[in-house]
């Protein structure tokens, strides 16, 4: 077989791996959070079922092109971090397409995804879209400076930006992880992470109660459905981010797993703990004691170096 | 040949002979005396020739058959001949310009008006002391006489106060003249030099006297209110005279008498003559009256030539030319602008707008404001240069300075004036009566100044004909302004692409020029191919633009310091007047202005330190500079970042962009930006990391935090256009910050951005001044849903904003890898987080653009708006072909680039033929994003229509919000104040500190001159006590 | 005998100069003026004058002393007076016609045209 | 400090820069060089005993020319306010009372000094005085008629010809000098005027002739002024 | 001799002078300018210069005076 064919479905396999795994990541989180409320929750399977239910809805109600093509836009851009970004450590099938680019391409590449979730819910001309989609986009920027901070912080202590290279330093045991090599980049990156997983305290963006269910207040049936999706691919890939460069990332699907899972996991406790901030606290937050530990970090990278 | 003593014959017979003519021959003695200001103009004029050809040389004339020092000679040489033949010309066309006036007075104001031309020549003539001093008096008397031609309080207030002055000044005169008889026994000029009468105390004295007071008779600032009063009270027709031919006799007398005290006094004549520049200027900022502000500037350009004749033994050789350039210059400007003065008929400076009645005046008016503040292809421009390169060359760098400062205020003042005239709201339906009289001369003198600076050429090293070349056809777009808009715009057109192609073999070998050829020419052809868009005539704007392009294209090919600056001050005036069309430009074409003088200025300094250490004007000379040299580098990089609105340099840039005219916003945006972008560039190379590291890494912070605040300040814009007009200071930043790095990957990222920034910046700025256009609002949250009325506009502007936010796929991303690497490698971590911010911010303003214009909710005004024509998208489309091409192919693109900059930089990045780019770093595949995310996209698209039927099309007003559906899109459009979390959280970081900071430097220098000015009391006793006072303040300085 | 003379020459112009400085009656002044040019005009000839010499009139009586003052500074003041005359004579007419417009013979009252 | 102090003692500071002036003045024995060069030479280059004479009219000619203009324009500037106020100009002067001596003595007394101008300018050559003695005279003759004689009137076209004819001869005469004599203006060997015996009135080649126009003129622009002055009295 | 009369005619210009200036009444300082012009012709001729003697007598002293009486004339008809 032709390696380009192969190599495309093998990809394939892994994003419906990553797919499902998220699906169902999501459904334990929602029972992990229900149980620490006293409630029961949604049962395991409950993604699938809201998946199934939103594609076999009938009326297909659209506000124009962009309105279309926006949740393509978004699922591409879920999709593409998980094609740039290898899967697993070493292993040269499941590295997806990861040698068109690294790092600063995913870092960039979250913009895509952004960009036509916003051009599309604006479409709808629903005010309660632009609003979440300006408070996503000020909460998006803060985060990056820390973010930024954090890979640069990697970069000069690997001296590269290529995932793959990243992995490879830090095998050999989790006292090579980034985590412990580098724990203010880490800590840095992590509470980046915080912001860029969206989960409380940062959520006003897809804020529950003021705009039903943010930016994307007018989609419904399919259009919902790859939106949804995407977000289940994205926590996983954006779990995985972090696992790579902070977490030594991971040689099996089990360890892909495992790790995922506790990455995200940190997130969604703390948001379980903590209110949610409004944006400009948000900001200011990021702006504040992760981007001085992210300088700090780079500082420190710099003179080791 | 006619003996120069009939000019004296002449005009004295005709003055008594028309006392002959009763009332009712005016009209024969009006001629009469044309007749006679003609022949004395012949006479003086055909010596000038003489000389010129080389066939005479200088004459002594003697009178009563007697030799010197017996009695008195007069002397016609080349420097005599060339003046006498100013004053004539100027008293002619004085003459002629107050002919009706004139006759209506009388005979004896014709008598006083000849017998005060005829005074001014022998002044120049003569070489004795006393009859200097009889006519300087006849001068002061005709002058008090002409003065009440205007009849009213005021002049004749003006009169008396000069009288007085004069009279203080000539009883001076006599007594200094007495003892210089005393101490040398000759009243012969060239006697009194041979004596060597300053040796002894008294003698020094004698001599004092003598130059103080004809340093006095210049009108020195500040013992000059007499003066001023005279400028502003008489018959403009008559300013013309005072400024221009008695300052030039003044001037000349000021030079002859110099040499009588020897090297010792030329210092102090620099002294007197830069703080009457400085000074006369300075307090002009403050003034309001046309007339009195133009006898500032006199005084001021007067006090310029004072200082070249004190500056003669230093000067040398180029003593001639930079003195009667300077001096030929301020004669025909000011005398264009007192004689427009006397037709405009308004005193106030703000009145001045009804010479838009008349578009020939107006140019003119044009011409002699340039022409006055010094830039080509006026001969100022060329005196300056030299001036400032003599001088800085000669380590007199602080005289330099003071020239320029004193230049600069009077850009203040002058800039003020011309936005005034070209802007200001047209208040009456009065027209404008001019005759023919008072037309013509205007006319001679602004023709004379364009063919001046045209033969100044050959004195300037590094100037050549062929820069005038594009002016020519400038010239000929200006004559040609009557035809419709679109054959003009097709001749431009046509014009520039010959010009290319003329010009493209002097850059075809230097890639670095190749680029910026691209997008100064081929920008430029792009963005005049949208001014088909326009009705109508366009007036004055075609030769304007391509003034602009001219200058762009003399800078991009000049291979000298001179021609490099003679490109940037042509395109600094094009662009002026580019930015000044639009309709509230006014106060941001001033600021434009301003900066761009003050940058011009720092750049000249720059220019002539280079000039000093390599003694060349070669460019090559800002190699290894070695005087003075953190501080020239310093000088040329803050002069060049006024172009690219650096941060403290910008407060310019959001009003002049964001104000002009819709197809000029590209213009200047992605085009003149890019001319500072090349002038950094070029400084950088020649300068080398070594020499500029700490200069580097300062302007990369300041790189930085432009890029922080220019998107930070973008993002809370509500204007379409400042928005983009602030993104363009971000991303000038970035260039900044880019080959601040001095790294061949800083440098790559660096010139990625000036073709990303050129392409989308063009397409924004061109689409987004359509939309401006249609639905005729600058603002926002006005705008909103077009999307469905302008689809192929919005897809522009997408893929636009999508570059702009360097978001994969598109060459935007190509800028932002290059920029990790950079910064990774150089070490500048700090910083590139700072420019990394900001390029998140930019994303956020660019999708603030397109919702607010194209999404959300359309307008109920702009249901019938139409799609932008055709000739606004062809253009925007050829450079989104760009665009995608450089996205598909960056490597095309960047492997040359890189080659060429490994000649100055080590390699850091390779390129492999399927276009992947790797770098010690990090590596990226353009090609490979570009097909994976295009695969990817089609087949999500083909998934999503697979599981979804087929759609129903939802009304406008069809959606869920506050349990209602709204029917008026104002309500449910957010646009205005869309990131209102983000302004809490870090408005604080673009408070107008900047704007404030240079608010409060003009305050000061305003209020500086507020109180200086309050020397002039306006009367005539105190002024004589400054006069006295001067002359002991003078003494004090040199013989105390 | 000079001396005393270009002393007075020379304490005329100042004085006459302090007058044109520190009157405000612009008769004065230009009285001023006129004290100010005859004292500079005594400096003049004063500056011509040779010990012993007679007037530069070369008649039977001068060539008996044969010792002549310097004609030039004479004929300078010759010129020197006219001149002074026209000069006063015009600022008197600037002066009168001044007065018809503000009633005033101070020149702080002047000073319509100022900064 | 007062204001009077302060001038006062600006006044004093300009003495003090010409102080050395002063000081350095320390009477003459000899002549300059120039002023031994008239002595010597003035008689037989110019043929006027009165050198006074012959540096105002012919070596220092231009300076007179000069002078003269000076003249004429202060009484051309003076007429200019003349035509400012010609609308309300009352015809006829206030008629003071006038003594019947003064009356009768100016009508003798005139003439005698219109006679006593011309022989000041005509002897300029020979005796002290010259052309603007001369004119002065003349002009103070003409105060004397106004004082007199309430309603003389001057009048000003009798006195513009005699002016400008005699301008207008001095220039042509100069001129002729620079026709004639090599080019040199204002000459007084032009042919036609003999330089004659040093002494007598018609010696010294051009310079009576200048004189007398010169004085003429003088006498005519200094009549002019006062003309103007005096008629201004009768301005409203 | 001459440096006596010289200094007596010194000190009376400096007295009219002093009255040109000072003087409260301009017909007082009018003629005290006509008399320094006088003491100078005098001093003039001392100097050995009669033509410029007779040129202040008449020009600077007699016609400049009587300029300045006319002008006073004019002045006053206005103000009264």
């Amino acid at each position: 077989m032709d390696y380009s064919i192969q190599k495309f479905l093998w990809t394939l396999l892994g994003l419906f791996i990553v797919l499902n795994w998220g699906f169902l990541m999501g459904s334990t989180m929602r029972r992990i959070g229900a149980r620490l409320a006293g409630r029961v929750g949604v049962p395991i399977y409950q993604p699938w079922i809201d998946m199934i239910k939103m594609i076999s809805l009938r009326t297909y109600l659209s506000h124009g092109v962009l309105y279309y093509i926006g949740p393509v836009f978004r699922l591409v851009g879920g999709i593409g971090m998980f094609l740039f970004m290898p899967v697993l450590v070493g292993s040269e099938i499941w590295s997806n397409y990861s040698f068109s680019g690294d790092l600063i391409l995913l870092l960039y590449f979250q913009s895509f995804g952004m960009l036509g979730m916003a051009l599309g819910a604006s479409e709808s001309g629903s005010p309660n879209a632009t609003i979440g989609i300006s408070r996503g986009l000020a909460q998006f920027a803060a985060v990056e400076v820390p973010m930024t901070l954090a890979v640069i912080a990697i970069a000069i202590q690997h001296h590269t930006f290529s995932f793959s290279e990243i992995l490879d330093a830090q095998q050999g045991g989790f006292m090579n992880w980034t985590l412990f090599t580098n724990p203010l980049a880490s800590i840095a990156g992590m509470l980046a992470m915080l912001g860029a997983m969206s989960h409380s305290p940062f959520n006003l963006v897809k804020a529950p109660n003021e705009i039903p269910i943010g930016p994307p207040t007018e989609y419904h049936s399919s259009f919902l459905s790859v939106l949804r999706t995407n977000s289940a691919i994205i926590h996983v890939v954006e779990a995985a981010l972090f696992m790579n460069l902070f977490f030594g990332g991971a040689d099996t699907w089990f360890m892909y797993i495992i790790k995922t899972f506790f990455v995200y996991f940190i997130s969604v406790f703390i948001g379980m703990v903590f209110p949610r901030f409004k944006i400009e606290d948000s900001v200011r937050w990021f702006l504040k004691w992760p981007t001085v530990i992210g300088i700090i970090a780079v500082l420190v990278a710099a003179y080791w170096k | 040949m006619v003996g120069p003593i009939y000019i004296i014959a002449i005009a004295l017979g005709l003055a008594f002979f028309l006392g002959f003519f009763g009332k009712s021959l005016k009209d024969v003695s009006a001629f009469l005396m044309l007749a006679g200001l003609a022949f004395m103009t012949f006479i003086s004029g055909q010596w000038l020739l003489a000389f010129f050809n080389g066939s005479v040389t200088t004459q002594e004339i003697f009178t009563a058959g007697f030799r010197p020092p017996y009695s008195i000679n007069l002397r016609m040489g080349y420097e005599e001949a060339v003046m006498t033949t100013m004053i004539n010309v100027i008293g002619f066309l004085g003459g002629v310009y107050m002919f009706k006036r004139l006759k209506e007075v009388g005979n004896s104001a014709m008598s006083v008006f000849i017998v005060l031309i005829m005074s001014l020549n022998v002044i120049v003539m003569t070489r004795d002391l006393f009859n200097l001093f009889v006519f300087v008096e006849i001068g002061s008397i005709a002058t008090a006489g002409m003065i009440i031609l205007e009849k009213n309080s005021k002049s004749l207030q003006a009169g008396l106060k000069y009288l007085m002055a004069t009279g203080v000044i000539s009883g001076l005169l006599l007594i200094g003249i007495i003892f210089a008889y005393y101490f040398a026994g000759s009243l012969n000029i060239d006697g009194i030099i041979t004596a060597h009468v300053g040796v002894t105390k008294a003698g020094a004295v004698a001599v004092f006297l003598i130059i103080a007071v004809l340093v006095l008779e210049l009108k020195p600032f500040p013992a000059n209110g007499w003066g001023l009063d005279v400028y502003q009270s008489a018959k403009p027709g008559f300013g013309a005279i005072v400024s221009a031919a008695t300052a030039t006799a003044g001037l000349y007398v000021l030079y002859k008498v110099l040499p009588m005290g020897g090297e010792t006094w030329y210092p102090y004549i620099v002294l007197i003559g830069l703080i009457t520049f400085v000074g006369s200027n300075l307090v002009g900022t403050r003034q309001k009256d046309a007339n009195r502000l133009l006898g500032y500037s006199s005084i001021g350009q007067i006090g310029l030539v004072m200082t070249v004749i004190g500056l003669q033994p230093i000067l040398g050789s180029k003593f001639s030319f930079i003195a009667f350039a300077l001096l030929l210059n301020h004669y025909l400007a000011k005398a264009g602008l007192f004689w427009l003065s006397g037709i405009i008929k308004k005193e106030k400076i703000s009145d001045w707008y009804v010479l838009r009645k008349n578009k020939a005046l107006l140019i003119l008016f044009v011409i002699f404001i340039f022409a006055l503040i010094g830039f080509p292809p006026f001969p100022s421009f060329f005196g300056k240069y030299e001036l400032i390169m003599s001088l800085v060359s000669t380590e007199n760098i602080w005289i330099a300075v003071l020239i320029l400062l004193g230049s600069f205020a009077e850009g203040i003042y002058m800039f003020k004036w011309l936005g005034d005239v070209l802007k200001d709201e047209d208040q009456t339906e009065e027209s404008l009566n001019i005759s023919w009289n008072k037309f013509i001369p205007i006319v001679i003198v602004g023709v004379s100044l364009l063919a001046a600076g045209f033969y100044s050429t050959p004195y300037v090293e590094g100037a050549h004909y062929f820069y005038f070349i594009p002016l020519g056809f400038i010239v000929f777009m200006g004559l040609i302004d009557f035809l419709p808009a679109y054959v003009k715009n097709t001749l431009s057109i046509a014009g520039m692409t010959y010009y290319s192609y003329i010009i493209y073999p002097l850059v075809e070998g230097d890639l670095m020029r190749t680029i910026f050829f691209v997008i100064f020419m081929i920008g430029g052809i792009l963005t005049l191919i949208v001014g088909y868009n326009k009705k109508g005539k366009r007036e004055g704007f075609y030769p304007v633009a391509l003034m602009m392009y001219a200058g762009l294209a003399t800078i991009l090919t000049s291979d000298s310091m001179f021609g490099f600056f003679f490109g940037w001050e042509l395109m600094t005036a094009g662009s002026y007047f580019l930015i000044i069309r639009g309709k509230r430009s006014k106060p941001h074409a001033y600021s434009y202005m301003l900066f761009s003088v003050a940058g011009a200025y720092l750049i000249l300094l720059g220019f002539a330190f280079a000039y000093t250490s390599a003694g060349t004007q070669d460019l090559i000379a800002l190699k290894d500079i070695a005087v003075y040299t953190t501080l020239a580098y310093t000088l040329l990089a803050v002069g060049f970042m006024t172009k690219t609105a650096s941060l403290g340099l910008h407060i310019w840039l959001p009003g002049a962009h964001g104000e002009a005219e819709s197809d000029v916003s590209p213009m200047v945006s992605a085009i003149l930006l890019k001319a500072g972008v090349f002038g950094l560039m070029l400084l950088f190379l020649y300068m080398g990391q070594q020499t500029g590291e700490t200069l580097l890494f300062v302007l990369g912070w300041v790189g930085a935090f432009t890029a922080l605040v220019g998107n930070l300040a973008a993002v809370f814009q509500e204007d379409a256009k400042r928005l983009l007009a602030y993104s363009s200071i971000g991303q000038l930043g970035y260039i900044l910050f880019a080959i601040a790095m001095m790294t061949q990957l800083g440098w790559l990222a660096g010139f990625t951005y000036v073709i990303n920034h050129f392409l989308f910046k063009a397409i924004l700025f061109i689409v987004v001044g359509g939309i401006v256009v249609r639905t005729g609002t600058h603002n926002l949250y006005q705008m909103g849903g077009l999307l469905k009325k302008m689809p192929f506009s919005f897809v522009a502007v997408l893929i636009g904003i999508i570059t702009l936010a360097g978001i994969p796929p598109l060459s935007g991303f190509a800028g932002k890898w290059l920029f990790y690497n950079a910064v990774v490698l150089k070490g500048w971590y700090i910083q590139g987080v700072i420019v990394f911010f900001a390029g998140s911010i930019a994303f956020m303003y660019a999708f603030k653009l397109i919702h607010s214009i194209f999404l959300g909710q359309l307008k109920d005004n702009h249901r019938n708006i139409k799609e932008l024509s055709p000739a606004i998208l062809i253009p925007a489309y050829i450079l989104i072909g760009g665009i995608i091409y450089f996205s598909a192919y960056p490597q095309n693109v960047l492997e040359p680039i890189g080659n060429m900059l490994s000649a100055y930089f080590p390699a850091t990045v390779d390129w492999s033929g399927d276009g992947l780019a790797t770098t010690v770093l990090s590596y990226w595949n353009g090609n490979a994003v570009l097909i994976i995310i295009v695969t990817t996209f089609i087949l999500v698209l083909a998934y999503l229509k697979l599981i979804t039927g087929k759609t129903t099309k939802l009304e406008q007003f069809n959606i869920a919000y506050s349990a209602e559906r709204p029917f008026r899109p104002e309500t449910t459009h957010v646009s205005y104040n869309m990131f209102a979390g983000l302004n809490k959280a870090i408005g604080f970081l673009i408070a107008p500190g900047i704007t404030r900071f240079w608010k409060n430097i003009s305050d000061m220098v305003l209020d500086l001159a507020g109180f200086i000015r309050r020397l002039y009391s306006g009367n005539g006793q105190v002024y004589a006590v400054h006069i006295i006072i001067y002359i002991v303040i003078f003494y004090f300085i040199s013989l105390g | 005998m000079e001396y005393i003379i270009i002393t007075i020459g020379f304490a005329l112009t100042i004085f006459g100069l302090y007058g044109i400085l520190s009157q405000k009656n612009m008769i004065k002044i230009i009285i001023g003026f006129s004290l100010f040019t005859t004292g500079i005009n005594i400096v003049m000839v004063a500056i011509g004058f040779i010990r012993g010499g007679t007037a530069p009139i070369l008649d039977e009586a001068g060539k008996e002393i044969g010792k002549y003052v310097d004609p030039l500074p004479q004929a300078l003041v010759l010129t020197s007076i006219v001149i002074g005359l026209g000069v006063t004579a015009l600022m008197l007419a600037y002066v009168m016609k001044l007065y018809q417009d503000k009633k005033s013979l101070n020149i702080n009252d002047y000073k319509d045209l100022k900064w | 400090m007062g204001k009077k102090t302060m001038i006062a003692l600006i006044t004093l500071a300009l003495a003090f820069v010409i102080y050395p002036l002063y000081q350095s003045y320390n009477g003459s024995e000899t002549l300059k060089d120039v002023g031994q060069y008239y002595i010597d030479n003035g008689v037989e280059e110019t043929g006027a005993q009165n050198l006074v004479t012959s540096v105002v009219v012919t070596y220092r000619g231009l300076d007179t020319l000069g002078e003269v203009t000076i003249l004429f324009l202060a009484a051309s500037v003076i007429s200019f306010f003349l035509s400012f106020s010609k609308n309300d100009r009352i015809k006829s002067r206030s008629i003071r009372s006038v003594t019947e001596i003064l009356t009768t003595s100016t009508q003798v007394l005139v003439p005698m000094i219109f006679m006593f101008g011309v022989y000041i300018f005509v002897n300029g050559h020979l005796t002290p005085g010259g052309g603007f003695q001369g004119g002065a005279v003349i002009a103070s003759g003409i105060i004397l008629m106004f004082l007199s004689n309430p309603r003389f009137k001057l009048s000003h076209k009798v006195i513009q010809f005699v002016e400008s004819t005699s301008g207008i001869v001095f220039v042509l005469i100069g001129a002729a000098g620079a026709l004639m004599m090599d080019g040199d203006f204002l000459s007084n060997k032009i042919p036609g005027f003999g330089f004659g015996e040093v002494g007598s009135i018609i010696s010294a080649g051009a310079i009576p002739v200048i004189y007398t126009f010169l004085g003429l003129k003088v006498g005519a622009e200094l009549s002019n002024v006062l003309g103007v002055f005096v008629e201004s009295q009768s301005e409203k | 001799m001459l440096i006596v009369l010289a200094s007596v005619l010194g000190i009376a210009s400096m007295v009219g002078a002093y009255f040109a200036i000072h003087s409260k009444s301009l017909t007082v300082a009018i003629i005290a300018t006509g008399v320094v012009s006088l003491i100078s012709s005098i001093l003039f001729l001392l100097l050995a210069a009669p033509d410029v003697a007779m040129t202040e007598a008449s020009i600077g002293s007699a016609l400049t005076s009587a300029i300045f009486f006319l002008t006073l004339n004019k002045i006053r008809q206005t103000n009264g």
